[in-house]
């Protein structure tokens, strides 16, 4: 891809971009309009497996963003025990921008759950052991599929049966905003509040957003809304301002057990695919990523995820499609009922009889 | 006119490399003049959270007198810069709306708080702490010295600092106070 | 935390949080760590990356256990049944640490002819004395290889205080924990066989005590399956050897039992026969709450000790200096320095005026008698016989069990003092508290004086936390208190100073103490702020030149030092606020010693010399840590050696030596008067030597083990405010635990307050089984009550396969019930009061209350209000046969005025 | 996929109801809610998962009635106004006079509507910010914009008889942005994530088109003499067979996410709107011709218009409201292998 020098304005400045609409896009800031030296894109890696629900990402979110307090169904200033789980924060909205989802499932069957993972570079210069240096054994006994003690213990107190089949699991998963390759969001706002930044995230200018809603409808995550009595709509900017400081976002610096991994958005995806390969080793069949393939409905995610279920037990769409992929046939039927309508209309009156 | 063009957005759409508006063309004063509070802080203060055990590192953002904002310290090898929810929501501790900073006073059997002045509720504490000290005053029990007050008691909470419980331990003693406790019993 | 005291010396984890991440195997017991210490919980997860086992073994199935590779869920309250299991499984099976115990431990030790074990007798100890329901501890102890005492300089007086330590009013007030830092005084040093064949020596003891801890019974006790058991046995037991460690963690899921020291006991028998103290990726691991609840013990408010764990002098014993330090005086171990400490201390407190002459002012200290802790404190209030309380950062009304008592206990004072951030119930309840609705109190009756004094936050004021491995971390101050705000310093200096003021002239003698204490702390700023940098110097303590010392071993029994807590003594050592250092992690070695400071002497890992053999050497090279250095002379390693530097490993103490000088090179616990881990504890904790597996007092369950249904010794303040479920009671059948959750803080005055918090777990909820809900026709989302003897609750219901019932192998189905207990009225999130369901039984070593089980019934619905609500809970008293629990007015029983008194079970 | 653990609905996982009491709710909910009606074989007994329950895609924060007035007033301004321009070219002055007076009416009530939607009307002019080819509602603002300053304009001097050469000239300017205005608007719901909207968006355009022919037509009839008024009759009538048919398509091509279309409210509001429109069509035909007639045929087919564009704009607020219509579809593409693009899960 040729880059062009801003000295040359006008058409001939237009960079020809393949797949601006849909399909993978090696690099999504230049497409919109940044020059080549612009910062890597960054993203999230949430890795469900490590997650221990704690909360500390919403709570500094909330912190650095300051948002307002709402409940499980984004209403502002309001409290309520939502009755699912632990989750009392619902879904995300304008004012909950991370949101931990708690899955309780119990099954019949062998469910192992994952050994945690290394994620983040800081043990390489950090925390050595006595314990670590080629340490073959351990990390055979790692590679051992391991037995939830359910599996062992659990029995049904109604009819005394040893119940060895039953097993409890307890997901839980930090969602945010995808910062996807093609945004919906951001195709469909007409004000151009919602843009691409250099980082390659996706950001609602405050200034700018008159409240349209059109950005609400458009999202296939149902991650952006409005805060009704402000008017305007909000989601998370992968804390845009921290970025400009050299800061990680507020969510991925708390995370205790840095489920929440913040970084070059190919960096990521490679520890990512690591990380899938070592789980798949240790005998977790049900883990997955989320959002990482470039070649999917939305061009990949910059928020991306490892799941140990299907994408809707965590609220999540099983096939995302950025809906503007099908905005050209939508512009050509609309194209041709307006012709049509023209025609109709020459036709109606021609056809009729002059007076 | 040019800047006054440039300042349009379809122009820049028009002239500059992004075509479709997504990016760099839609960018407005706001998003250009965007600085991060920490960026902006007269100091960073070291602390410690102060929840639970784990000792978590925090770096403290003052501005103009004002917590701006607490976040982990990274230099700490315990907690390595990251918080728990409680810490993250700790510079609400600070700033939160139902925060009481002025002394209040319910005098017996009222109904309501009073409003009081520092310097006058330390001189009537002191009162009442030499009154209930001489009440409960024994100076033998059981017929062994003992030499204390039964009158006053104290319960602290485990996040007084070392110093604070070092005073207090030590002002109590000298009082002849005995019944002094604290969260660690429970 | 008498448990490891009396077990290791002293009474603080053993290793450090950084150092899980070393362990192979981690059994996390008796805590919830994912949820109450998510940070600290990374290194689990380091661990679990690097290929460890984690374990979690809880009644219920938490984040913690979500994350673990095993969960155990166990019976509530049966953890001692559990570990006893191990041990017997360990024994059993010739799976010990062979060298490490026999070098380590005191397994060879004989012990008394006079002993019997709990075995012998049903459940009780030789020396039960059922009148006082205490025990005589004389034949628990080891047969004397001298005559006791004799490594005393003053044997008669060391003689007299062994005896009257048996006395039941020293008993009750808490000598155990006094073994915080030095492990409780023997008599002398024990006649050994090295073979461990003698059938009196702690090894063959412990095989017997324990042989009946079999995996079958633990099943029926506990409620868990063989196999499971098993694999947990496996997994510990593959992972405890020379180049294996593995690590325990537990917090007060075992602490607040009524047998919770010996909870801890049992982990520490079992991790010292694995051999995993002293070692990297092992130890116990105990997990403080609250930020500084270590330096609360260290430098304690609490009744019975002075800083340094330091016994509070107690009036039958220590009437002079010299009788107070005589058990310790000349003894083998560190503990053989007390009167450096004690002098250290009062030289600190009195300055000038404390000379060798007026015995350093030791009479100025008021002594003790009897158990003055805070529940019996609050007793004494009901009854009027005490005038004023300090409530500093504590919400007892809350967070206390027994709310109820401890509102009624407030309502007859005179006056209150509350410091805090915010409005808290403690503060409100004349007015707002429950109490008023069912109109057992209101503000025309309740003449208690409240003072609000509102306080500092962490970051307006600078000062050290001690955190849960021991590190001294100072904090800076970042801005100033608004308006009347003030830290806690503040407040004591200046109340100190106005005392001062107007006692000045006063010739009364009891008014010296106060008038000669040292107190001219250099003031700061606007509010005239004391300087906690002045006050933390004094606490490390100054040489005779006026200079800081750099240790303890400094201190001089002359009166030539000073110092406010000795194993302080360090923090400020070469005039460095060493608690301010703040050397990057990512800049130092996995010990990271740069980093605040530890007590002792910046010790990271305790009792580190065990990390080496006999000889010196690593015991591999795969766990290596302290090790001898031939050439050096010196041990040296990761981290600063638990022992003395240049001690040789083959070193034998000469005859009559004294302190630390009559110690081996191969006795690693430094503070135990022996020098060895205890497996079998002749003194030190009041309940047995050994532990004993003891239902909990509201257990729903008989003892599968004993007749000894509870703990014999545990302590009950009685009074219509303090009903006990009866145990076994089919009209409060199900059993109720307490916990915290990671978005709440204890009694929520720190988080119920702050919006973020608050929306994360908005409301009070309780969570149940679905048998346990189909049972009684609860629903999710809806609302039930639970009722006790004590009263009645309402709460959400969240109903959960996480909380499981447990069948016994009899077919009793034990349900459980799960409930937070952050809540009351105030603040943004709101509920009812999990602490006013539960009542107040004490273990006997810390009177630390039982609040991890207590048993009630759970229906569907609100609960009644107003004095219905009474009418309810009495009837649930007559038909359970409890005692009436009304009241008279602000809790006063004008009937049974003298309830109260007693101290011993129901 | 893994088996048993992961297919949906395989029965042992029920993360789509609370905790493990509500069993009914878990059947009710897994049964997808509501009857089914009409002919079309509805997917009634679906099985899926979700969170609780709980909706994936938000729900538009478009108010009603302001959004469907706003496509209804579009629609009909723009067809008016295409009317009026070949009207006037064939000298019919009470036709052109009507439709010049609707359009401008109508581009200027649209223009309320549309700024009385935004969460900040006071930045409406933020629209013309940018110029976005992806965002309908950019186009569309410069669709509005020049057809509401023409139409109004064009209106207006109408009504004082002033300069009837801008006249003709701005007449025309808001033909040529008519058509555009009355079929954009189907791209303005298609182009979202709302499931029944999105599904159809091929479809939407042509439903709109003809409902506006159908309103535009029918709003000229009713002040139209009859004798002149042939041409709005046609158009009325053939824009109501356009949305019919077209309609027909919207509500059985798309499998679950057609159903929004025939429950509920939204299926009695679509229902309405097609008796109204087809009556209106057919009395048009039979009656059209005498005033009465005329007056009640072109009420009734601006009405079915209106009808539509409530219906239509409901149920896809009803397709947000329930994960179902998300879930399934997606499923069924992924498991039909007939994505163009790679599944968004690794495994």
């Amino acid at each position: 891809m040729t880059s062009v020098s801003s000295a040359s304005p006008g058409l001939s400045g237009i960079r020809d971009v393949k797949n601006r609409l849909f399909g993978p896009l090696p690099d999504v800031a230049e497409e919109a309009g940044y020059e080549p030296d612009h910062p890597k894109r960054v993203g999230f890696f949430t890795d469900t497996s490590v997650c221990i629900g704690c909360k500390a990402c919403e709570v500094a979110c909330k912190e650095w963003n300051t948002l307002p307090m709402d409940d499980s169904h984004g209403k502002r200033d309001a409290l309520g025990l939502s009755g699912m789980s632990y989750d009392n924060t619902g879904q995300l909205g304008a004012n909950s921008w991370r949101h931990v989802a708690f899955i309780e499932q119990s099954r019949a069957v062998d469910l192992p759950m994952p050994t945690f993972g290394r994620p983040g570079d800081d043990r390489h210069d950090h925390g050595p052991s006595p314990a670590t240096a080629g340490d073959d054994v351990s990390l055979a006994n790692a590679q051992q599929s391991v037995l939830n003690a359910e599996a062992l213990s659990e029995f049904d107190p109604q009819t005394g049966q040893t119940g060895a089949d039953k097993q409890i699991r307890w997901l839980m998963s930090s969602d945010v905003c995808k910062h996807c390759t093609h945004a919906g969001c951001l195709d469909v706002c007409p004000t151009g509040a919602l843009f691409r930044t250099e980082f390659g995230t996706v950001v609602v200018q405050g200034d700018i957003c008159n409240g349209c809603g059109y950005c609400v409808a458009a999202c296939p995550y149902g991650v952006i809304d409005q805060r009704k009595d402000d008017g305007r709509v909000f989601k998370c900017t992968m804390c845009y301002d921290r970025l400009t400081d050299g800061l990680m976002p507020a969510c991925a610096t708390a995370c205790p057990t840095q489920s929440i991994q913040f970084g070059d958005l190919d960096e990521l995806q490679e520890r990512a695919d690591a990380r899938l390969a070592t789980l798949k080793a240790q005998g977790v069949e049900t883990a997955r990523l989320y959002g990482r393939d470039e070649n999917d409905g939305v061009g990949g995610d910059g928020a991306f995820f490892l799941l140990l279920d299907e994408p809707e037990v965590y609220g999540l769409p099983p096939d995302p499609i950025v809906t503007t992929r099908d905005l050209p046939a939508m512009w050509k039927a609309a194209g041709k009922a307006a012709v049509m309508m023209v025609g109709v209309a020459v036709t109606a009156v021609l056809g009729s009889r002059r007076r | 006119m040019k800047t006054w063009l440039d300042s349009w957005p379809v122009y820049r759409q028009l002239t500059g490399s992004d075509p479709l508006g997504r990016g760099k063309a839609a960018r407005s004063k706001g998003t250009e003049s965007v600085v991060s509070r920490t960026a902006t802080a007269d100091r960073v203060v070291k602390s410690v959270c102060p929840y639970c055990a784990v000792g978590c590192g925090q770096k403290v953002y003052v501005q103009d007198e004002k917590i701006t904002q607490i976040e982990g310290d990274p230099d700490s090898p315990i907690s390595r810069g990251r918080l728990c929810p409680k810490g993250s929501a700790s510079k609400q501790l600070v700033t939160s709306p139902t925060r009481v900073t002025t002394v209040k006073y319910r005098r017996p059997f009222g109904t309501d708080w009073e409003d009081l002045d520092l310097d006058t509720a330390m001189e009537m504490i002191a009162d009442r702490v030499l009154e209930a000290r001489r009440k409960g005053w024994q100076e033998e029990d059981g017929g062994k010295r003992v030499n204390r007050t039964m009158g006053l008691a104290s319960l602290g909470g485990a996040t007084l600092d070392n110093e604070e419980n070092y005073l207090m331990k030590k002002l109590y003693s000298a009082l002849g106070a005995v019944q002094i406790e604290n969260q660690a019993r429970i | 935390m008498p448990g490891l005291g009396a077990s290791f010396g002293r009474g603080g984890a053993t290793n450090f949080l950084e150092d899980l991440a070393n362990s192979d195997c981690i059994v996390i017991e008796g805590s919830n760590m994912a949820e109450c210490h998510p940070v600290g919980f990374q290194w689990v997860g380091e661990a679990k990356a690097r290929g460890a086992k984690i374990i979690h073994i809880d009644p219920r199935f938490t984040r913690t256990s979500a994350i673990a590779d095993l969960h155990v869920p166990l019976r509530i309250g049966t953890d001692i049944a559990f570990l006893g299991g191990l041990i017997n499984y360990v024994l059993s099976n010739e799976l010990y640490f062979k060298e490490y115990v026999a070098a380590y431990t005191n397994a060879a030790a004989l012990v008394s002819e006079e002993y019997v074990d709990s075995e012998d007798l049903d459940g009780l100890f030789s020396g039960f004395d059922a009148e006082n329901r205490q025990y005589d501890e004389a034949s628990w102890q080891y047969e004397p290889e001298e005559p006791p005492n004799s490594g005393s300089d003053q044997p008669g007086e060391a003689a007299e205080q062994k005896r009257t330590d048996q006395h039941p009013d020293v008993k009750k007030s808490d000598r155990a924990q006094a073994a915080g830092s030095g492990g409780p005084p023997i008599a002398a040093k024990p006649k050994r066989d090295e073979t461990l064949q003698h059938p009196r020596s702690v090894f063959q003891i412990l095989k017997r005590h324990f042989a009946r801890y079999t995996p079958e019974m633990v099943s029926e006790v506990c409620g868990v399956e063989p196999e499971v058991f098993e694999q947990v046995a496996k997994w510990v037991t593959e992972n405890s050897k020379r180049d294996r460690t593995t690590a325990w963690v537990y917090s007060v899921g075992w602490t607040q039992h009524s047998v919770g020291a010996q909870y801890i006991r049992t982990c520490s028998i079992l991790q010292t026969l694995l051999g995993n103290i002293g070692r990297p990726g092992g130890g116990i691991m105990a997990l403080r709450g609250h930020a500084s609840i270590q330096g609360s013990t260290d430098v304690p408010t609490l009744f019975n000790l002075l800083p340094g764990y330091l016994p509070m002098p107690h009036a039958m014993q220590h009437t002079t200096l010299e009788e107070y330090v005589a058990d310790a005086e000349g003894k083998a171990g560190f503990w053989g320095n007390k009167k450096s400490y004690m002098v250290s201390l009062l030289k600190a407190w009195w300055g000038e005026k404390a000379t060798a002459e007026n015995d350093f002012c030791f009479d100025y200290l008021p002594k003790i008698n009897g158990d003055h802790s805070s529940y019996r404190t609050i007793a004494d209030m009901i009854k009027g016989k005490v005038s004023g309380y300090f409530l500093v950062g504590e919400n007892p009304t809350v967070g206390h069990p027994n709310s109820r008592m401890n509102r009624f206990g407030l309502a007859n004072l005179d006056w209150l003092v509350v410091r805090d951030l915010q409005m808290i119930e403690s503060a409100t309840f004349w007015k707002e508290g429950p109490e008023i609705e069912t109109g057992e109190m209101s503000p025309d009756t309740i003449g208690t004086e409240v003072f609000f004094m509102p306080a500092a936050t962490h970051v307006e004021k600078e000062g050290t936390f001690t955190q849960t491995q021991r590190v001294l971390q100072w904090r800076h101050k970042a801005v100033e208190p608004p308006n009347d705000a003030r830290s806690d310093l503040w407040f004591y200096f200046h109340l100190g100073r106005i005392l001062r003021e107007r006692l000045a002239g006063s010739t009364d003698p009891r008014d010296r103490p106060l008038l000669d204490l040292t107190w001219d702390y250099p003031v700061e700023g606007e509010t005239a702020d004391p300087s906690a940098d002045a006050v933390l110097r004094e606490i490390n303590g100054f040489g005779p030149d006026g200079a800081l010392l750099n240790s303890y071993m400094q201190m001089k029994e002359d009166g030539s030092t000073s110092g406010g807590c000795w194993i302080y003594c360090g923090v400020y050592a070469d005039g460095v606020n060493q608690a301010d250092r703040r050397k990057p992690g990512k800049e130092q070695g996995p010990v990271a010693s740069e980093w605040g400071w530890a007590w002792p002497l910046n010790r990271r890992m305790l009792y580190n010399r065990a990390s080496a053999d006999p000889d010196g050497k690593p015991w591999s090279e795969r766990k290596k840590y302290v090790y001898w250095d031939e050439e050096a002379g010196e041990w040296t390693g990761l981290d600063v050696p638990d022992f003395e530097k240049k001690k040789r490993p083959d070193y034998v103490p000469p005859e009559g030596a004294k302190a630390q000088d009559a110690l081996a090179g191969n006795d690693p616990f430094v503070m135990q008067g022996d020098g060895k881990a205890w497996l079998f504890a002749p003194a030190g904790v009041v309940d047995g030597p050994l532990p004993t597996h003891y239902e909990p007092a509201e257990s729903v369950v008989e003892n599968g083990l004993y007749k000894q249904q509870a703990n014999p010794t545990l302590e009950m303040i009685e009074g219509p405010w303090n009903r006990a479920n009866p145990a076994r009671s089919e009209v409060y059948p199900f059993q109720v635990t307490t916990y915290r959750l990671t978005e709440h803080h204890t009694a929520g005055g720190m988080s119920r307050t702050l919006p973020y918090l608050a929306e994360l777990q908005p409301e009070f909820f309780v969570e149940v089984s679905p048998e346990l809900a189909q049972l009684r026709g609860l629903s999710n989302g809806e609302y039930a009550t639970l009722v006790s003897a004590r009263t009645a609750v309402e709460a959400k219901v969240l109903v959960t396969e996480r909380v499981r019932p447990i069948k016994l192998r009899d077919g009793t189905v034990v349900h459980q019930i799960g409930m937070p207990y952050h809540w009351s009225y105030s603040g943004i999130s709101t509920g009812d009061a999990a602490n006013d369901l539960l009542g107040i039984v004490m273990d006997p070593n810390t009177h630390i209350q039982e609040s991890k089980v207590s048993s009630c019934d759970i229906l569907p619905g609100r609960r009644p209000r107003g004095s219905e609500l009474l009418e309810f809970v009495e009837g649930f008293r007559r038909r359970a046969g409890v005692q009436s629990g009304k009241v008279g007015t602000n809790g006063r029983d004008p009937v049974a005025a003298e309830a109260g008194e007693g101290s011993t079970i129901s | 996929m893994t088996g048993g653990i992961t297919s949906p609905g395989a029965g042992w996982r029920q993360a789509d109801r609370g905790p493990a009491t509500q069993h009914t709710t878990k059947k009710r909910r897994k049964r997808g809610g509501g009857r089914s009606r009409g002919e079309i074989a509805m997917v009634d007994d679906v099985e899926f998962t979700s969170y609780y329950g709980r909706q994936i895609v938000k729900t538009p924060v478009w108010k009603s009635p302001d959004v469907p007035l706003y496509l209804f007033l579009g629609g009909a301004a723009g067809s008016s106004s295409i009317l009026a321009a070949i009207a006037d070219l064939t000298d019919r002055p009470n036709l052109t006079r009507v439709g010049r007076y609707t359009a401008g009416a109508g581009s200027i009530l649209s223009v309320v509507a549309l700024v009385h939607d935004l969460g900040r009307p006071e930045r409406f002019l933020h629209m013309l910010r940018v110029l976005k080819p992806t965002s309908p509602l950019s186009v569309g603002t410069y669709i509005l914009s020049p057809f509401s300053a023409a139409a109004g304009a064009t209106a207006a001097v109408e009504l004082l008889g002033w300069f009837p050469r801008l006249k003709r000239f701005g007449g025309v300017v808001s033909a040529i942005f008519g058509g555009p205005l009355a079929t954009y608007t189907g791209v303005l719901l298609a182009n979202t994530a709302v499931p029944s909207w999105h599904a159809a968006h091929t479809q939407l355009p042509y439903v709109f088109g003809g409902s506006a022919m159908a309103a535009g037509g029918g709003i000229s009839m009713v002040f139209v003499p009859v004798d002149e008024g042939g041409p709005a009759r046609k158009m009325a009538v053939a824009g109501a067979a356009i949305e019919l048919a077209a309609m027909h398509k919207v509500e059985t091509d798309h499998g679950i996410v057609s159903e929004p279309f025939h429950e509920g409210r939204p299926g009695k509001l679509i229902q309405a709107a097609k008796t109204a429109t087809a009556v209106g069509a057919g009395l048009t035909v039979v009656a059209g011709r005498t005033r009465l007639g005329a007056i009640a045929s072109g009420t009734l087919l601006a009405a079915g218009s209106l009808l539509t564009r409530f219906g239509v704009f409901e149920a896809g607020i009803a397709s947000t409201k329930d994960p179902k219509y998300v879930v399934v579809p997606q499923r069924e593409r992924l498991e039909a292998g007939t994505n163009e693009h790679a599944s968004t899960v690794t495994r």
